[in-house]
């Protein structure tokens, strides 16, 4: 009797988390094929180069979730980066640091003021943000590159290049806050209260949450979260362009996506962005490993995106179907 | 009365007319429920078959699996004795099926004739929507409907009332065989009710057959001939119209008779709780002032679109006024938002609770702690035991059915998505609790556990303010009654004192003649 | 004597510190003149908006138009028009296809399959003709970043036979892309032995991959198009070379050559200005890259 | 005032993008002598014709209430095939790349309506999924037109209007009566509006849907072989950031990211409100940088002015 539930508890949980199985049969399917992908060399590489994209995924599924997008976050990285790297030499580590969040939240405040207080679309307004503050950073820069003079010297490389214990900086910082937002997301008042307006602005607004605040926190976030992934990218490279985050934000939203956070709102989580941010990673990672040209990954990309995206939901109507019954 | 219920098996008629439309053991589940289990159902042409269940019993259910909207999991659907497979909406409209739905389903910018049509757009060759034709018989099937609204008026500048005739008018597009109406009058005035009764009248004569799914039991006496019960997605029998009574329908329906609700009105009223002093919104209503003291219920009475949700909006800080006062506890506030307002200790609970009410993609007990997230966090972290307690305290108080806590909102019936709102509420402990259309879709039997419980807030210290458009309900909570119209405050009554005249006058916009004494002042709930 | 109205349209400027250079040196170049007048405008990396662009100039009737062309190909058409329209057409650091050639009045630009070849030439003398190496191309789709790729490779396989390219992947310019793109390499292949870069900023992209790994002392890395990072790389002796090419003489000769046409003046059709090697042995003869 | 409500909100003949691009037009005629010719008008027509075309049949897929952020993709690919299956003949290739187009639109509808994925997923993934299939396609190459009869169509007129403008225009009339016209448009409306009461009106909405993906892929296929005629040559990032380009149209053109709400007339506003503004600018030497930011504000400042006319969706009340 004990072992049946055990063995239906143990299928259910499979069942649920169909993306992490999902993971766990792409890495041992790329094994099969290559000696070096499971290397722990490889998985370290892997994780890290999918920290910049994940610091920022983690920051964008908390504005999905409250319903809205951002499609700005690539444009604000270019500019954080360049901001950050560019004052360092100017005004020391401590000093560019603090400045470009500083700015970043300011834009953050900008998207979130937009759209949460005078309730403009989202995605219309980030889009407009994304060309905004691409000409913003190319205006600052002149167009030029930027980069950090004495690089050998600095603690700043800490960030991207540091490890601790053992572990690469870059993944410490991605965990640190994928483990705060997530707790915050599913533990606190805050958390529940955007995941109400995500799934009904109004009803939320007649139960007295102040969305317009909500919503504009989101977006704070959001720039929170550029900013770190701007300290960690502008230390890794110890330089930066203006074309640096160019098409992130849809490596972002991929990656959310992939882990099966719906763009409706309401719903998702943090864990399920990285898991997706992950697949990602190592799908490009495994591909090029596999020697196949980068365009494959994009194909295949395309047919996992939709695969996961069609079992999740497949997956949550059979299993209300069993939870019940 | 004889106490016995006289049933009879569906399928065969009393009177040995045969039917026009049979359902046969439909069974359909959902995860978690069985909404129907094994129901027979017919309909002969030419009646009007009343369909009557508490709320969740599955009546919408059954006409959804009749609509083609719903696939059952097992029965047959015989229409003039033929065995159909409704797999599409399309396919059983084509067998001359028609169903006016509970929840209005119109789409907003598209004008009133194209709605009408809707699916059945008169064409031209080439796909062309014929617009002539289509304005001329939406224009006809208006004036049969006595609308003053035109056919080419976009559907979203109508008002509610308006919107439900519009629905309404999808029935006469073409002669069904079937038309069903699931709680057509929800949302209709005084005004527009007489001329649905001649309409559903007209088709009956006919030879339609037709549905009709209501809590009201006066109308139900009023224009059917036979009335089928639903329990707890069971067939609970059938009985002609003439030869009941209400207290034997109800009985069909819960199980037990209803204890009229006899308890008393609260009595002992303290301070003022609020108070408005020519409460403005520029363009909605004007100059409003009354008061609700600690321990009293007020009822705020008048045709729909006369402006009352919108004063509770602007109590509850949703609306900023353009000039008067809200004092509360004899204090003004300027409240800025919602939020200010649950900080305040108002409570609202809105008249649509779909859009205004709920999460519906959240589960019961998270709906429940929404507006009092405080009190059951600590430092801004949830207490999941605490969210525990509070959802099983209402759930019991209120004998919420749900599976379980965890199921979603949007999947429980319209009567215990109501209960979930007003005990979200219930939960913040206000000081004032205002209560829109409290019991709009709600059956009978909860419709009296709804007027018992407000009763016994307002006299464990609650003020209450309660806005309806059913009159029994006004007459049968308020300690006093205030009339708008358009936007003003045309009267004031005793609850205990007024007769229905009276009201009527003032909600109408007519001189309020003096008090008669013919009419009976005490009302008791519907049912 | 008269004035001549000259309008440029460029690739993508912003997209990397090259093309801004050459922009500010070219007002600078034709601020210095009195008898020009320059519209200066920029195709942001589209063919599509590119040709817009040339029908613009040509509407506005402007004397001569030079193009940095997004690509050889698509925009010969426009090119076509122009010289239909009588409006002489310059085309400047990136060349476009055989069919074109007939439309426009001459090029003027670094050979880019030169500078592939001679990257290659320093590759093998890097690794004394034996050894793996792995390729860093620019953007794909990108006439610049064919050209280098073709004459690295043609001439690598020509010169010493036994370097062999394990792969070759783009990093579309970007260092860190770049920086990305070595890693994988680094963990793909225990032996890599030298890097080729499209272009010196990938290439330190690939420096400071190779560094982080520990691995940066057994690798050769040689670019192109010297960056200052890459001119203080070569300082430090942890990058072997790269090609000197400045944006200051690429855009100085592409604004002569079109004055040159206008005046009449017999001008080759091809104007290759010059862009030498840069080793650790010869930096000193050349000055630090603004950019 | 209700008259004055209507005028601005679009249900009478002007809407309010047209204000707009009668503004700047204005605007750009008094700033440069150049702007206000029939060349450089006809210009503006010809550049806007790719993006222009797309947004017709973006048009339709947002007023069904859903997205497709593939088509700039799609334009690519169907670029890459009218160019390089020419060997095979010039129908053939064009054919072929047409096809491509509606058979990639009839994929993401048929993924929309049997898998319930929301639009903007299912074509996000389309978006990036295809710009792989051109690049295996083409290896990376770009291809070219040896027959410069296609090249030659691209720049072609009659009178004194381009070829490119004409079919742009020809086909926005087309589309705009399809829309308001006939029981496909209205049934767009109604899908996108309340698609619940569409289901139950009979509408087949996932066939409407499909057909209205069909449709946006088809003209994304059409402006790419177009755009490969004008360059005699196609290129494997072709394309790429159109799908921004064209939503932004549409939306400045009024239509509703949520669907039930839209029109032709208030798409071409858009489509040459962008034209307009990225020619002027050009004309007026404005820096690309800045040019970006610009852009940008203006497109919030749209938005803005949108929604303080269309105070009337949200009822006063403060949600
Ligand atoms: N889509 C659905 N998913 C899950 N459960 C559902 C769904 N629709 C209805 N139910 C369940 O089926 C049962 C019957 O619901 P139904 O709407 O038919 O009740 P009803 O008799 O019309 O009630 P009311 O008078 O409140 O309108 C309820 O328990 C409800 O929770
Ligand atoms: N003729 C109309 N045209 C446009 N909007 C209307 C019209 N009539 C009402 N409305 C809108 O419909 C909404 C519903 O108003 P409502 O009928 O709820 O007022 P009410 O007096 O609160 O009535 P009730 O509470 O009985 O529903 C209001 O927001 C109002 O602005
Ligand atoms: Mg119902
Ligand atoms: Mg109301």
């Amino acid at each position: 009797m004990l072992s049946k539930t055990h063995k239906a508890g143990l299928l259910n949980f499979l069942s649920a988390q169909g993306i992490l199985v999902f993971f766990l049969l792409c890495m041992f399917a790329f094994s099969l094929f290559s000696e070096q992908f499971l290397s722990q060399s490889n998985i370290m590489t892997v994780v890290r180069q999918a920290s910049i994209i994940g610091i920022i995924a983690v920051g964008v599924t908390v504005v999905i979730i409250g319903g809205n997008l951002d499609l700005s976050v690539g444009s604000m990285l270019s500019f954080s980066t360049v901001l950050v790297v560019d004052l360092h030499d100017k005004i020391g580590p401590v000093g560019a640091i603090l400045v470009m969040f500083a700015l970043t939240l300011m834009l953050g405040a900008v998207n979130g003021f937009l759209v949460g207080f005078m309730r403009l679309n989202s995605l219309i307004v980030t889009l407009a943000m994304l060309s905004a503050i691409q000409g913003l950073v190319l205006i600052y820069s002149g167009g030029q590159n930027v980069d950090i003079a004495n690089q050998s010297e600095t603690w700043f490389s800490v960030f991207g290049q540091g490890y601790l214990l053992g572990i690469a900086v870059p993944v410490i910082i991605f965990a640190l806050l994928a483990i705060i937002v997530q707790v915050v997301m599913s533990f606190t008042g805050y958390g529940r209260r955007i995941f109400a307006i995500g799934g009904n602005p109004v009803a939320a607004v007649y139960s007295g949450v102040r969305k317009n605040w909500c919503v504009f926190s989101t977006y704070l976030i959001s720039a929170f979260c550029v900013a770190c992934a701007a300290l960690v990218l502008g230390s890794r490279v110890m330089g930066s362009q203006n074309n640096v985050g160019q098409g992130y934000e849809l490596l972002v939203l991929a990656g959310i996506i992939l882990g099966g956070t719906s763009l409706l709102g309401g719903a998702g989580s943090i864990w399920k962005t990285v898991i997706g941010v992950l697949i990602l990673g190592f799908i490009q990672n495994g591909l090029l490993l596999l020697g196949y040209p980068y365009y494959t990954q994009w194909l295949v990309t395309w047919v996992i995106i939709i695969l996961a995206v069609w079992l999740d939901l497949a997956n949550k109507r059979k299993r209300l179907l069993t939870r019940h019954s | 009365m004889s106490t016995a219920v006289r049933t009879q098996t569906p399928g065969t008629s009393g009177q040995g007319e045969a039917p026009i439309l049979s359902l046969v053991n439909i069974t359909k589940k959902f995860p978690g429920v069985i909404a129907l289990n094994k129901v027979s159902f017919d309909v002969r042409a030419g009646e009007v078959h009343a369909l009557l269940g508490e709320n969740g019993a599955g009546k919408s259910t059954l006409m959804k699996v009749l609509a083609g909207k719903h696939k059952p999991n097992g029965g047959q659907i015989l229409l003039e004795g033929e065995e159909k497979v409704f797999d599409t909406p399309k396919r059983a409209k084509k067998s001359g099926i028609v169903l006016i739905h509970q929840e209005q389903s119109l789409v907003p910018e598209m004008s009133v004739a194209e709605n009408i049509f809707l699916g059945s757009l008169p064409k031209k060759w080439g796909n062309r929507v014929d617009w002539k034709t289509l304005h001329r018989d939406s224009t006809e099937i208006l004036d049969r409907l006595k609308c003053s609204f035109s056919s080419r008026d976009m559907v979203s500048d109508l008002s509610i009332a308006k919107k439900q005739m519009v629905e309404i008018a999808r029935a006469l597009v073409f002669t069904p065989k079937i038309v069903v109406f699931d709680e057509p009058t929800a949302s209709l005035t005084d005004h527009e009710k007489p001329v649905l009764y001649d309409i559903i009248n007209t088709l009956r004569e006919q030879g339609v057959g037709i549905v009709y799914i209501s809590h009201r039991m006066d109308e139900i006496f009023h224009l059917s001939q036979r009335i089928s019960v639903l329990r707890d997605g069971e067939y609970n029998g059938t009985v002609n119209t003439a030869d009941t009574n209400e207290d034997e329908v109800t009985k069909l329906m819960i199980g037990r008779s209803l204890e009229l609700d006899h308890a008393s009105k609260p009595k002992d009223f303290g301070e003022n709780m609020l108070e408005l002093r020519g409460l403005t919104v520029e363009g909605v209503f004007k100059d409003v002032s009354f008061n609700v003291r600690k321990g009293e219920i007020v009822g705020m009475y008048g045709l729909v679109g006369a402006g009352r949700s919108e004063v509770a909006e602007t109590i509850f800080g949703l609306r900023k006024p353009s000039s008067g006062e809200i004092l509360l506890d004899g204090q003004v506030e300027r409240l800025r938002s919602s939020h200010d307002a649950v900080a305040e200790g108002i409570a609202l609970v809105p008249e649509d609770r779909k859009d205004q009410g709920l999460i519906l993609g959240m589960n019961c007990r998270d709906n429940m702690t929404l507006a009092g997230l405080q009190t059951v966090s600590w430092r801004g972290f949830m207490k999941s035991a605490a969210e525990k307690r509070v959802y099983d305290k209402y759930q019991q108080a209120m004998k919420i059915k749900t599976p379980s806590w965890r199921q979603k909102v949007g999947n429980l019936s319209g009567g215990n998505q109501q209960k979930i709102v007003i005990g979200k509420w219930l939960h913040t402990h206000p000081k004032l609790l205002i209560l829109d259309e409290p019991t709009r879709g709600i059956d009978v039997g909860s419709k009296a556990e709804i007027h018992a419980l407000i009763k016994e807030l307002a006299r464990s210290g609650y003020a209450v303010l309660v806005i309806s458009s059913e009159m029994p309900e006004v007459l049968g909570v308020s300690n006093r009654i205030i009339a708008m119209y358009d936007g003003r405050v045309t009267a004031e009554f005793d609850g205990d004192a007024v007769s229905e005249d009276v009201l009527v006058q003032a909600i109408t916009g007519q001189p309020v003649t003096a008090q008669s004494d013919t009419g009976s002042t005490a009302g008791h709930p519907a049912g | 004597e008269e004035t001549y109205r000259i309008g440029i349209t460029q690739n993508n400027v912003g997209v990397d510190s090259y093309q801004t250079t050459y922009e500010s040196a070219f007002e600078n170049a034709a601020d210095e003149l009195d008898n020009v007048d320059v519209v200066v405008l920029d195709a942001g990396g589209d063919v599509a908006r590119q040709i817009g662009q040339v029908r613009n100039l040509i509407q506005q009737r402007v004397d001569a138009i030079i193009i940095w062309p997004t690509n050889g190909q698509a925009v010969i058409p426009a090119i076509r028009q122009a010289h239909r329209a009588g409006i002489p057409v310059v085309v400047t650091n990136s060349k476009i296809a055989e069919a074109g050639l007939d439309y426009i009045a001459a090029f003027s630009g670094p050979d880019n399959v030169q500078q592939g070849a001679s990257s290659a030439e320093m590759m093998c003398e890097a690794l004394d003709g034996q050894g793996q190496i792995v390729q860093i191309a620019g953007q794909p789709g990108y006439t610049t970043a064919m050209e280098r790729s073709k004459g690295f490779e043609d001439r690598l396989a020509e010169a010493c036979p036994d370097v062999e390219i394990l792969e070759t992947q783009p990093a579309d310019w970007n260092r860190e892309k770049a920086q990305r793109v070595m890693e994988n390499f680094l963990t793909k292949y225990d032996d890599i032995d030298g890097v080729y870069a499209g272009d010196d900023n990938m290439g330190v992209g690939a420096l400071n991959a190779a560094k982080s790994a520990g691995r940066a002392e057994d690798i050769a890395f040689i670019g192109a198009t010297n960056f200052a990072v890459g001119y203080e790389a070569i300082e430090r002796g942890e990058y072997y070379g790269s090609i000197y090419q400045s944006p200051v003489d690429d855009a100085e000769a592409a604004l002569q050559t079109a004055l040159d046409v206008l005046e009449g003046k017999e001008v080759p059709k091809m104007n290759f200005f010059e862009t030498p090697k840069i080793t650790a042995d010869n930096l000193s003869e050349f000055d630090k890259p603004v950019f | 005032m209700i008259d004055m409500k209507r005028f601005m909100s679009g249900g009478a003949a002007i809407q309010p993008i047209w204000i707009f691009v009668i503004a700047i037009t204005v605007f750009f005629s008094v700033m440069s002598d150049y702007f206000l010719s029939v060349g450089n008008l006809t210009n503006i027509l010809v550049q806007t014709s790719t993006i222009g075309l797309i947004a017709l049949g973006m048009t339709y897929v947002m007023i069904n209430g859903n997205i497709d952020l593939s088509v700039g993709a799609t334009l690519g690919l169907a670029a890459s095939l009218s160019v390089g299956l020419q060997d095979h003949g010039l129908a053939v290739a064009v054919l072929a790349a047409i096809t491509a187009g509606v058979v990639l639109g009839a994929l993401n509808g048929l993924l929309v309506w049997k898998t319930g994925v929301n639009a903007f997923i299912v074509t996000l993934g389309a978006m990036i999924g295809v710009r792989g299939l051109i690049f295996v396609y083409t290896e990376e190459q770009s291809f070219y037109a040896s027959n410069f009869a296609f090249s030659d169509f691209g720049a072609s007129t009659i009178g004194p209007i381009p070829v490119l403008a004409i079919i742009f225009l020809a086909c926005t009339l087309v589309m705009h009566l399809v829309l308001k016209k006939t029981g496909h448009g209205r049934n767009t409306f109604a899908v996108g509006g309340n698609p619940e009461a569409a289901l139950d009106a009979g509408i087949r909405i996932g066939r409407n849907m499909m057909i209205n993906f069909m449709i946006v892929g088809f003209f994304a296929a059409l402006a790419g072989v177009l755009l490969a005629t004008q360059m005699g040559a196609s290129t494997p990032n072709l394309g790429r950031d159109y799908e921004l380009w064209t939503i932004t149209a549409v939306v400045l053109g009024g239509t509703k990211l949520t669907g039930g709400f839209g029109s032709i007339t208030g798409t071409l506003g858009g489509v040459l409100a962008i034209g307009i503004l990225r020619n002027g600018m050009n004309m007026m030497q404005v820096p690309a940088f800045y040019v970006l930011v610009i852009l940008g504000v203006i497109l919030i400042s749209v938005l803005i002015i949108d929604q303080k006319i269309n105070v009337k969706s949200s009822k006063g009340v403060q949600v």
